[in-house]
């Protein structure tokens, strides 16, 4: 157990190095001169004279190697600093850590809202294959699956606050206006998440030690409970991990549409006014939960799986 | 040639090193005279077409996306062995007529076939490069008794049609003894006796091997009271000693000079054994104890001993 | 004594996508209390649906017809709630593969507990004590702490002695054994068939031995019944079977065995789907008349305890030469 | 006798076809995903004969009307026909959908057999890169690679290929390595075969099954994808016809003209759906798993 940790964490370095170099290699994939483009952001358009964009290009360290640049701004970013935004002139992490909260409230909420939705359905549908309500959740979660979330945001915010008046149009602040931002996201993770569940039920309902589990004569509830449910989860603690990848991804759609202070319309934002040091910032941040979630996952999974504590890797 | 041991002794890898379809770490094989693990890719990639494998799993053996004749050709057309099509197809209608299936399992998929019309296939489809040495790699552990006597009388008729040397793996040593006219007993990747098929299975020497045949024998007999084997399970108690017998921990009559690595030795006509607890009065010195004395390894000797006999079924061709 | 198991008539039969699937066809068998059953026969030949349809544990797609009568009980009719009282606890299933039929995620020594604590009412604690005396008397080293270990820390062996021991944990009287040696090595073959013994010793229990080597049953059985697509084709004494067979079928089994030469039986065993009309033996036998493609022979009484479905069952008893030996004994080709 | 034989493997591969068609049949959601998408193919390719007016064609003394006889979906805030809008957005979407599929998925297999079948560093590097790739959420990192490379459905394709490959190469290299196993593949090996027979005759094509599932599913997905970068302005621009964006521009006319948000939204949701149903079912009808499964049984 502690070996395949510890793997798991040193396993974290080389992949934090490439998350970092393609984070940094973002600004220069535009095409064009990034200096330039800077400048023409700030004169509105009009080209910028020659000697401003030299100025610029010694003062952002570009006339230097690649992997100099790179070394050096790794070793700002350990230090905590991400640079100033090009738009605000204020530092990147003072912006993320202050749209931080809004976006971490709306994805637990909604992984939450999604979770306590999907498992229980899909274990249902697994049990009672091909009823009524198998079928019936099944079509909802393929069209939930299927649906566009910032459709979906629309249609809510046209429903509950344009003719019901229920819930704010948009903005941030109390739960209120949490809701429909969570439900958004919640209703399409969690189709992802009934489906998932209910074929790894499926799965193992036809495995061998489930017959065993029967032949005991135990009750079919305690089969469930107690023999199936626990493998069945194996598969899908694992995607809880991709699933709080998908509700932080979600963020930037459904932030920007309810506008929401948060992280995701940040980096929006950040993406039309190429303010390249935002950008990085957010995409670090971005990878960094994702990074980190996952490994919590992986723990969870090790805790579930006896096999993982004593075998090497994992797939 | 048969080769008998428990799951995991190292059979099936010894077998597939033997056709260099895995990288042995030393050690040297030949065929006819020529050093395989030497071969260049080009090279190996001809020889191949005289050493043959039968596999174990019927359901793997053929590529399910292929029929069976697709199949069958499939060896001629690498080989380059006919320059027409025609001439290919001849041939697989030859070979199928030849291992007893007909010409309509052609146009079939494998999982429309049953395991032992497969494992014809599969024969048919390694008959076609007329190899010169086959390893059978427990050919018939899957199938039913009734089949897999089919399938073993069809492969025996075969070797003699067509004087093919076989290497035949199997952990059943009643099925060995009748396939094989030299039987080799493996135990946890060495030989640990090798002989003539009935001398072993009469009169085993290895303490392994005596377990093995009293296994045989006690299990068609009727004692339904009776504690079987029971003493003979100290299964794992005494850890193995790296460079000593392997079988150390598990035999009954293990000493204190078991764990030194005991060498083959022979003694009777053709009957090797590797114990040290077996002190034979009748020890000959003939120009295989010579062999013997070199090798302090077995496998050298072995390699030595297949290349001859290959050699022979080369000559016979 | 009396029947402890008495089955007639039975018929099982699953719908698939490629059509009906008869496994068992008619079958009719009687257990003895106490006595140990061989059900003999080659892969698809149905003999595991009969065990499974006995525990009443076949997918939703199976039809079960005719009666299964246990102690005086029909349990095809039954439902689920009835049928639950006898699992475990009247009838016990040491399932067909030890590797996969333990649960992975769970202790093995909390699957063991869980019948005690489920068919002999024992609080959790007592079951667990239990369960580890009953690890102990399986020959586990250390039980205790082997009773934390999960499966797949445990080599095939010992899991089969698991599954042996959850088996036995309910103390049923009739305990089913579906295939416990398939695709062993020969050495373990010999350990599992001691752990059955020694189930049958210990309990006393009736046992049906569902296995496709003749040589397990021929040690461990005292009746053979053997089974040819889906039916009985012939059922007796194991000394009686063994030495005169006098179906067809029975004397081919025999004889491909290795160590009577490998004569094999021709052909393939038919398709469950398609059944051949009359005998079901007869496109592969050798003795086969005109009538046996049209008659469906129904399994008699020749002898003693002896019954065979075969229309020539009384010319065909000429026992021949002792057919079923332990020895090795090489022939010529 | 070439006749026959080739008469027999007509007739075998028709039964295959039937077969497939049969479980299609069978497999009532698949057949309906395949014939929205044949319509849906249809009205693509058919789009001036279906439609009445030219999506580009502006009347701004019709904005922003509802649904009329004149109008199957009423107007947008320029006054054209939304109906025509949509009809040729249909070709829109499912060109780049289906191009950013295949795409993805060509990188994506190609990478995963290297990685699979030779193993070693080539293994460890495509893996490691995969492995940095994903520790991304995929909008994500689509989003700002198609940002800094500008607003362009082009970009937006490239994006999402240069994420996407990722899935198919970890796909692709496992079924390669347990098909590499198998011994009908050491029997070719066996037989002489060279690496790039071996590749091309046996391992492509028996893991291409589960490619194809995930490339229907991924269609799905990347038309998605593609409306939604849209929606945030990075994709198509005014005045294309794409779904994405006309639901962005119907935003601020949510009170007065509904129609502009809910029919593209419903377009969107129909085309992903329809792939969602066919990935779904040619997953059943493919997935050997869920046959042999059933076939353990007796």
């Amino acid at each position: 157990m502690l070996r395949y940790l510890l793997r798991r964490i040193l396993m974290l370095v080389p992949i934090l190095l490439g998350v970092t170099l393609i984070t940094f290699s973002t600004m220069h994939l535009a095409p064009g001169d990034p200096a330039e483009l800077i400048l023409r952001g700030r004169l509105g358009g009009a080209d910028p004279p020659r000697q401003a964009v030299e100025e610029l290009r010694e003062e952002m360290g570009l006339n230097i190697p690649f992997y100099v640049q790179y070394g050096k701004w790794l070793k700002k970013v350990i230090q905590g600093d991400l640079g100033n935004s090009f738009r605000t002139g204020r530092p990147v992490l003072t912006e993320l850590l202050s749209r931080f909260p809004a976006t971490l409230e709306l994805a637990l909420l909604s992984t939450l809202i999604s979770l306590g939705i999907a498992v229980p359905v899909g274990i249902i549908s697994a049990v009672k294959r091909n009823s009524f309500l198998d079928i019936f959740s099944m079509i909802g979660a393929l069209l939930g699956v299927s649906m566009p979330n910032f459709w979906l945001a629309l249609l809510l915010m046209m429903f509950f606050s344009l003719k019901l008046g229920l819930l704010p149009v948009a903005g941030y602040g109390g739960f209120r206006y949490l809701v429909l931002p969570a439900v958004t996201l919640g209703t399409g993770m969690a189709a992802m998440v009934a489906r998932l569940m209910r074929s790894s039920m499926l799965e193992i309902i036809s495995q061998d030690y489930i017959l065993t589990a029967k032949a005991k004569g135990l009750p079919y509830y305690r089969v469930i409970t107690g023999h199936a449910l626990k493998n069945a989860l194996i598969p899908v603690v694992t995607y809880v991990g991709l699933q709080l990848g998908w509700a932080l991804e979600g963020a930037v759609i459904v932030e920007s549409i309810f506008a929401r202070p948060g992280i995701g319309r940040y980096l929006h934002e950040s993406v039309f006014a190429r303010d390249f040091p935002a950008i990085q910032g957010c995409v670090l941040f971005f990878a960094l939960v994702f990074v980190f979630s996952n490994l919590i996952v992986d723990i969870s999974y090790a805790y579930l799986n006896p096999r993982i504590r004593y075998e090497k890797g994992m797939e | 040639m048969g080769l008998v041991g428990e799951s995991g002794c190292g059979k099936s890898t010894l077998g597939r090193m033997m056709l260099r379809l895995l990288e042995p770490t030393e050690g040297k094989v030949y065929l006819d005279r020529v050093d395989l693990m030497a071969l260049g890719l080009g090279e190996l990639q001809r020889t191949r077409s005289k050493m043959q494998i039968i596999f174990q799993h019927p359901e793997s053996a053929l590529n399910p996306r292929m029929k069976i004749y697709e199949s069958i050709m499939e060896p001629m057309q690498i080989q380059q062995v006919y320059n027409s099509r025609r001439e290919e197809r001849k041939k697989a209608y030859e070979l199928i007529d030849l291992v007893g299936l007909n010409k309509e399992h052609l146009n079939r998929y494998p999982h429309e076939l049953s395991g032992g019309q497969i494992q014809r296939a599969v024969l048919a489809r390694i008959l076609s490069l007329k190899p010169c040495f086959i390893v059978a790699d427990e050919p018939t552990s899957m199938l039913d008794v009734s089949v897999q006597a089919q399938v073993l009388n069809l492969l025996k008729d075969i070797q003699k049609m067509f004087n093919i040397a076989y290497l035949f793996i199997s952990h059943d040593l009643e099925v060995v003894c009748w396939m094989s006219d030299r039987t080799a007993i493996m135990y946890k990747g060495d030989i640990v006796e090798i002989g003539p098929s009935k001398t072993v299975y009469d009169n085993p020497r290895h303490p392994y091997t005596r377990m093995l045949v009293k296994a045989f024998s006690q299990l068609g007999q009727e004692n339904k009271y009776g504690t079987m084997l029971k003493d003979d399970y100290k299964k794992g108690t005494v850890p193995d000693h790296a460079s000593g017998c392997s079988f150390y921990s598990r035999c009954p009559q293990a000493s204190m000079g078991c764990e030194k690595k005991p060498e083959l030795r022979h003694i009777k006509e053709g009957h090797f054994v590797a114990c040290h607890e077996i002190k034979d009065e009748q020890f000959r010195g003939t120009y295989e104890e010579d062999i013997l004395r070199r090798a302090a390894d077995f496998r050298p000797f072995l390699e030595r001993y297949l290349d001859e006999y290959l050699e022979e079924a080369v000559k016979n061709d | 004594m009396g029947y402890l198991l008495n089955i007639e008539n039975l018929e099982t039969s699953f719908n698939t996508g490629d059509g009906v699937v008869k496994a068992v066809n008619g079958v009719d068998l009687v257990i003895e209390e106490g006595e140990i059953m061989g059900l003999v026969g080659e892969t698809g030949c149905g003999k595991s649906v009969l065990g499974l349809s006995i525990m009443g544990l076949l997918p939703t797609n199976a039809e079960v017809k005719g009666t299964i009568a246990y102690k005086g009980l029909n349990l095809t009719g039954l439902p689920e709630k009835e049928i639950r009282k006898i699992r475990g606890k009247e009838i016990a299933l040491i399932p067909q593969n030890p590797s996969t039929s333990l649960n992975p995620v769970l202790k093995i020594g909390f699957q063991v507990a869980e019948v005690f604590h489920l068919q002999q009412r024992l609080p959790w604690k007592k079951a667990r004590q239990a369960a580890i005396e009953m690890l102990r008397s399986f020959d586990f080293p250390d039980p205790g702490k082997r009773a934390e270990e999960y499966p797949h820390q445990l080599s095939g062996g010992m899991k089969q002695r698991v599954l042996a021991a959850m088996g036995i944990a309910g103390e049923p009287s009739l305990l089913i054994a579906d295939e416990p040696t398939k695709g062993l090595d020969a050495l373990i073959r010999i350990q599992v068939v001691e752990i059955l013994r020694q189930l049958v010793l210990r309990t006393s229990a009736t046992m049906l031995l569902i296995t496709h080597d003749l040589k397990v049953a021929s040690c461990l059985c005292d009746k053979i019944a053997v089974m040819y697509a889906g039916e009985i084709i012939e059922t007796g004494p194991t000394r009686d079977i063994l030495s005169l067979p006098r179906h067809p079928y029975t004397r081919g089994l025999i004889a491909s065995l290795p160590s009577n030469g490998l004569v094999p039986v021709r052909g393939l065993s038919p398709s469950l789907i398609e059944l051949p009309a009359g005998c079901k033996f007869h496109p592969r036998c050798n003795q086969a008349a005109k009538d046996c493609a049209q008659k469906h022979p129904r399994l008699e009484i020749v002898d003693d305890g002896c019954k065979v479905r075969c229309l020539f069952n009384d010319q065909n008893c000429k026992p021949e030469k002792k057919l079923f030996h332990g020895s090795f004994q090489k022939e010529a080709g | 006798m070439r006749g026959v034989l080739t008469g027999d493997r007509y007739v075998w591969q028709k039964k295959r076809l039937n077969r497939t068609f049969s479980a299609l049949k069978e497999n009532k959601l698949a057949a309906v995903g395949l014939i929205i998408i044949s319509v849906l193919v249809l009205m693509a390719v058919f789009a001036p004969l279906i439609t009445l007016r030219d999506p580009y064609e502006q009347n701004l003394e019709i904005r922003l009307t509802g649904s009329n006889e004149k109008y199957l979906m009423g107007t947008d805030q320029f006054g054209r026909c939304l109906f025509s809008r949509l009809i040729y957005g249909i070709r829109i979407s499912l060109t780049t959908g289906v191009i950013s599929a295949v795409l993805t998925m060509g990188i994506g297999v190609f990478t995963g057999l290297l990685a699979g079948y030779f193993g070693g560093i080539m293994d460890e590097l495509i893996m490691r890169i995969t492995d940095i790739v994903l520790s991304f959420p995929s909008i994500v990192l689509t989003l700002v690679i198609a940002g800094v490379l500008g607003p362009d459905l082009k970009n937006i394709i490239i994006a999402l290929a240069a994420v996407g490959w990722t899935k198919y190469a970890r796909v692709v290299r496992g079924s390669v390595l347990s098909i590499k196993e198998q011994e009908y593949v050491e029997s070719a090996k066996a037989l002489g075969a060279s690496d790039i027979y071996l590749l091309c005759r046996h391992i492509l094509p028996n893991c291409m099954g589960p490619v194809i599932v995930i490339m229907t599913l991924s269609i799905g997905g990347a038309i998605l994808s593609i409306a939604g970068l849209s929606f945030l302005g990075l994709g198509a621009q005014p005045p294309t016809p794409e779904w994405g964006m006309m639901l962005n521009q119907g935003v601020p006319f949510m009170r007065r003209a509904p129609h502009l948000t809910i029919f593209p939204g419903l377009a969107i949701m129909i085309t992903v759906l329809a792939f969602n149903f066919l990935g779904d079912g040619l997953r059943d009808i493919m997935d050997p798993r869920l046959k042999s499964k059933l076939f353990q049984k007796f």
